[in-house]
């Protein structure tokens, strides 16, 4: 069976953000004055044949441990997806 | 009431007459695919019809020419086994759609054309025209094509020493981007795209291939391929320069293991271009299996297969007995290859799909069978009106107003907004670092040295297409002589309007004219070129932008090649050259200051060319300083010398007018010595020192202030200030 | 004595490490990352380049090579470790440095001259050069924007080895060309013999090129491959 | 009041992503031999100051129009997050 997952990876907080910084300033520059806060994540779209759904998603955990996240300076979260 | 289904050929822009020679050459209606391949094929992207005749008019017959125009890349002698090819290219239809991209798969496509050749590829230059930086949508396509270009450049490990740049209306809804590369090569690596063998095979290598690509696109849509397809169709093409990078090392190591008998990039039309091209050439045919072909997606049609625009791919003619060795070669460097097909007697490319035949055509006709045309040409009807708006220019100007304004416009000040973002240090060779008037490299393991400047004026050509065409090519020589490196030979990029209009047909010709005259004045063959027409929006033509680059060569290169920032208290300045002969047509004051765009330039005279490029070359080798005067005359120059060198100068005896002249083939020489040696007509205007531009009566301008202004033309107008989108694709 | 100079798909500047150090009198071999064996080196070097394109983070798909065990374990034998650029961002992937990358401030690449300061000239990179020398080196990235989560620690053992400074050696935001934390530019391990540098110093090895204050650094490097850190 | 959303951008289909291309090939020379497709996309967040969720809605619609989303390359969905 295939199964497919979206693992969204988010900058630890407190860590700089340029990306984010730089497009708060450019919302605010084109007036969206009321924006308070701006972040930008990435997400990894895997789709992987296993087993099982558990078997799956504990290789999509190995992924992310391994390769997709730097725990340095990132977290991440795993969602299946239909 | 049904509407009558508009013929296939009509749709792939295809005239009759021209279909009718397709038919005429088969001896048969053709199939579909076969029909897509002439379309693009015959296309004037690809088979240069409106201009080929008056390309002839280019001469390279000259000795130290390897290879001329029509392959690649052209190649000429550097002496003692050493090879350079270069070419230049346009990617300006792209980058308006997806800038980053459009400027990104530029480079990429560019760089392929020089190591076809056999070539490593050491450098980038890229001559942009954009909008005026005030629209917020001209700074978003001009942030994003020099990121595109920073991101696929850097990436795939080619530095960018160079390039211009000019801000004008008629390029908001139609801007250029052209990029020249230079490869360097031992002789003995020297291949070319002509297969021979029969029973060889070609390989292809590298990217997967995708639905990417745009010509041939309607038929491969209409009923005979699938429906819908189109939608699957992404009309932006991703680069990949790290697949581009792994592709040069690999064909690199091909070619010093003399792997390959011949080997050509796939561009406009694919696969179907590559194997015609590369049989063609040789005088050979093809058979080609779509089914070996490596797909990105597996539904693909036989046509869709044969016309993809995928980047990141070559093709290889091979011996049966090294296709073990070449394969293993593309698994070391990690790219993908599949052998689709065998080099036969000919003429035929035949080419199989699920065991039924596609196409099957003359190879060679695809290449040399394209109609051409010599399209009617008129004298435009601006240019009467333009000549009487003679620019008007006071006597008592005051030179420190006048420079305030010229320094901040944005294609005067620092540039280095653009080359920041573009490696250009790396191999190491960067002797002349982008930021003068001509990037200087040296070639390791020699005492030779290149330099190449890239140069256009699309204003003045609008106004004189003859003179302004040959004006840049002096231009350019005399920007790489300040470096020491005399002229040697030229690429051009010939961006025009529509080559239907009469007028800008005739601009076409009296630019090709004008650049032809001024290459044989100097004797530097024309070594290859690039013709993009159809630069036009809402009926509105681009100004004629034809773009060259001067390679020049030095063997021995100057030991302390002169630079901007070595003025010193003390030193004298020198003006050398004719005097000025009140030329501002199109002058930075007449359009700046006067809003003008008026009057005619001056003409210039092949002899004096030639003397004062070879003063420049001479005094490069015992000079600190050297520095061309052009855009914004002897002021702008001065100033930059002040504002790099960071020190000031005072200036005697030259009236405001004349400190804003642009009347070409003058220069600055600085020194230590109060004589300096040249034959050339040159008298001493002051004298460095201090902390202004003292003008005396003309005026004053403090080198700080200039600094500021100059350092923030650009930089400022783009910060901050580009928010119409941040969004970054995958790079660096 | 070799130095193994480690090529990454990717990886573009080994050539020019390869020239300089020639230039500096040392022997050095290219080592594809395939390869899983580095018996006999003596000095290693991660050179810049975009490795594996620079494709999901700078870095992480190279900490992966076959050669990275080999590199890891003689790294912890101490033998002499440097990455330059992209070669720094691989040791922080691969956990032989610590600290990470994210993109400059102001979201553009930078190829430019920079000046920084030496701060520790107990690594194997500066033990050439005096503390508070400032050499002008290239700098030339898009991600050189140094980031931990553990700074503190980082700055209290003095892992810290180079930082971004002005002409006269000051530090200050202006003269922090990519927004790095503390303007850090190069950090070195616990047991200093493995180090990382943001700017390049083989592209300052020749007055031609407009500097040779990089020498400074390759030569301390190379003699740590000669005589261990005492 | 203030209003949080999750704007995800993916690629248009049928583009070439590299950087999916190159992972997925990193994941298969890990191990993780069952990976069937990788590909990449981004998430910003982004807080704003809004009279209601429908006006703050409205306006992060804006943004993706105008900064946050190429819509050559790219499409984009919104999501309110508590
Ligand atoms: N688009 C660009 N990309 C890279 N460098 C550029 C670009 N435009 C200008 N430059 C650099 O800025 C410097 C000044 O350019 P320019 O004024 O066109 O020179 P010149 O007038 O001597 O031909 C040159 O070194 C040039 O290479
Ligand atoms: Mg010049």
């Amino acid at each position: 069976m295939t199964y497919s997952f979206v693992v969204s990876i988010a900058r630890k907080p407190g860590l700089s953000d340029p990306e984010g910084t730089t497009t708060h300033k450019a919302l605010n520059d084109l007036g969206f004055a009321g924006v308070t806060h701006v972040a930008f994540g990435r997400t990894i779209s895997v789709s992987l044949d296993a087993v099982s759904l558990d078997a799956a998603r504990t290789q999509v955990e190995a992924m992310c441990e391994k390769l997709l996240a730097n725990p340095v300076m990132e977290t991440y979260a795993i969602e299946a997806t239909p | 009431m049904t509407t009558p289904r508009v013929p296939d050929h009509i749709r792939l822009g295809m005239t009759d007459d021209e279909y009718q020679i397709i038919v005429e050459i088969l001896g048969r209606e053709p199939l579909d695919a076969e029909l897509a391949m002439y379309s693009v094929m015959w296309s004037e992207h690809c088979s240069y019809k409106s201009s080929r005749t008056h390309l002839a008019r280019f001469t390279s017959d000259q000795p130290w020419v390897v290879v001329g125009p029509g392959e690649n890349a052209g190649v000429v002698d550097l002496g003692d086994g050493w090879l350079a090819a270069l070419r230049i290219e346009s990617h300006n239809h792209p980058t308006y759609v997806e800038p980053y991209q459009g400027a990104a798969t530029g480079v990429g496509g560019i760089l392929r054309d020089i190591f076809t050749m056999g070539a490593r590829p050491v450098a980038l230059w890229d001559p942009l025209r954009f909008g005026p930086l005030d629209e917020p949508h001209n700074r978003y396509l001009f942030e994003g094509a020099v990121s595109g270009i920073a991101g696929y450049g850097n990436a795939v490990g080619v530095p960018t020493l160079g390039g211009e740049v000019e801000f004008a209306d008629r390029f908001s809804k139609n801007p250029l981007v052209n990029v020249m590369a230079l490869g360097i090569l031992k002789r003995e690596q020297l291949v070319l795209s002509a297969a021979s063998g029969e029973g060889n095979l070609a390989i292809l290598l590298g990217n997967a291939t995708g639905r990417d690509g745009i010509g041939g696109a309607s038929i491969l849509a209409s009923a005979s391929f699938e429906e819908g397809d189109e939608e699957k169709r992404p009309s932006v093409q991703v680069g990949d320069p790290f697949e581009e990078k792994k592709l040069i090392e690999a064909c690199l190591e091909l070619y010093d293991r003399g792997l390959v008998v011949a080997i050509q990039d796939l561009g406009a039309a694919g696969i179907s271009c590559a194997t015609s091209e590369i049989a063609g050439n040789g005088g050979m045919g093809m058979e080609v299996d779509l089914d070996k072909v490596h797909l990105r997606e597996g539904d693909m049609t036989p046509g869709e297969i044969l016309m993809s625009e995928s980047q990141e791919r070559m093709l290889a003619v091979v011996t049966p007995e090294n296709e073990a060795d070449v394969l293993a070669v593309a698994r070391k460097w990690e790219i993908d290859a599949s052998t689709i097909g065998v080099i036969t007697r000919g003429p035929d490319l035949v080419v199989y799909s699920k065991g039924e035949l596609v196409c099957e055509v003359p190879a060679a006709s695809l290449a040399d069978d394209a109609p051409r045309y010599d399209r009617p040409s008129q004298r435009p009807g601006y240019l009467d009106e333009a000549w009487a708006e003679e620019p008007q220019i006071p006597i008592g100007l005051d030179a420190g107003d006048v420079l305030r304004t010229l320094l901040d416009d944005p294609a005067i000040g620092d540039r280095s907004w653009i080359f920041r973002q573009y490696d250009h240090m790396l191999f190491l060779n960067t002797v002349i670092a982008p930021g003068h008037d001509g990037s200087l490299l040296r070639i390791k393991g020699t005492k030779k040295g290149v330099a190449v400047s890239t140069d256009g004026d699309s204003l003045r050509i609008y106004l004189d297409p003859r003179r302004g065409s040959a004006r840049i090519v002096f231009e350019s020589a005399l920007n790489v002589a300040v470096t020491g490196a005399a002229p040697y030979a030229l690429v051009d990029n010939l961006n025009f309007g529509n080559p239907e209009v009469p007028g800008v047909m005739w601009q076409f010709i009296e630019s090709v004219e004008g650049l032809a005259w001024a290459c044989e004045e100097l004797d530097v063959p024309v070594v290859g070129g690039n013709v993009s027409f159809y630069n036009q929006t809402d009926g509105v033509d681009i100004y004629p932008s034809p773009v060259v680059g001067m390679l020049g060569f030095c063997d021995p290169m100057p030991e302390h090649p002169p630079r901007l920032d070595r003025a010193r208290e003390d030193m004298t300045v020198w003006l050398v050259g004719e005097d000025a002969r009140h030329d501002f047509a199109a002058s930075a004051y007449d359009r700046i200051i006067n809003n003008n765009l008026g009057g005619r330039p001056v003409d210039v005279d092949g002899g004096e060319a030639r003397r004062v490029i070879a003063a420049a070359v001479m005094l490069a080798y015992e000079t600190p300083l050297l520095h061309d005067i052009s855009i914004g005359g002897l002021a702008v120059a001065l100033a930059e010398i002040s504002i790099i060198s960071g020190v000031g100068m005072t200036i005697e005896g030259v009236s405001g007018r004349e400190l804003f002249d642009e009347t070409p083939l003058r220069f600055i020489a600085v020194t230590h010595a109060d004589r300096l040696d040249t034959d050339e007509p040159h008298r001493r205007i002051g004298t460095i020192g201090g902390n202004t531009l003292d003008f005396g009566e003309a005026g004053v301008l403090s080198v700080a202030e200039a600094t500021d202004i100059w350092r923030n033309a650009l930089s400022g107008r783009m910060a901050g200030r580009s928010t119409e989108s941040t969004q970054r694709s995958p790079d660096a | 004595m070799t130095i193994a100079v480690i090529v990454y798909p990717g990886t573009n500047c080994e050539h020019d490490i390869v020239h300089a150090l020639d230039l500096a009198g040392a022997d050095s071999e290219l080592v594809w990352h395939r390869d899983t064996d580095l018996a006999g080196a003596d000095g290693i070097v991660l050179p810049g380049g975009f490795a594996h394109g620079d494709y999901l983070r700078t870095g992480a798909i190279a900490r992966f090579s076959p050669i990275m065990e080999a590199i890891a374990q003689l790294a912890h034998e101490g033998v002499p470790t440097i990455g330059v650029c992209n070669g720094f961002q691989i040791l922080c992937e691969a956990g032989l440095l610590p600290g990470a990358f994210v993109a400059n401030r102001g979201l553009k690449f930078i190829c430019a001259p920079t000046h920084v300061r030496v701060e520790s000239i107990d690594s194997v990179l500066t033990r050439g050069a005096y503390i508070g020398q400032v050499l002008r080196l290239p700098l030339n990235s898009y991600e050189g924007n140094y980031v931990a989560d553990d700074i503190n620690k980082i700055e209290s053992e003095g892992d810290v080895t180079l930082r971004y400074c002005n002409a006269g050696g000051s530090i200050d935001v202006s003269a922090n060309p990519n927004g790095s934390t503390n303007s850090i530019a190069a950090v070195a391990s616990t047991s200093r013999n493995v180090v990382g540098i943001m700017p390049h110093p083989e592209r300052a090895c020749e007055e031609i090129l407009g500097s040779s204050d990089g020498m400074v650094l390759l030569e301390g490097f190379i003699a740590s491959t000669e005589m261990p850190l005492s």
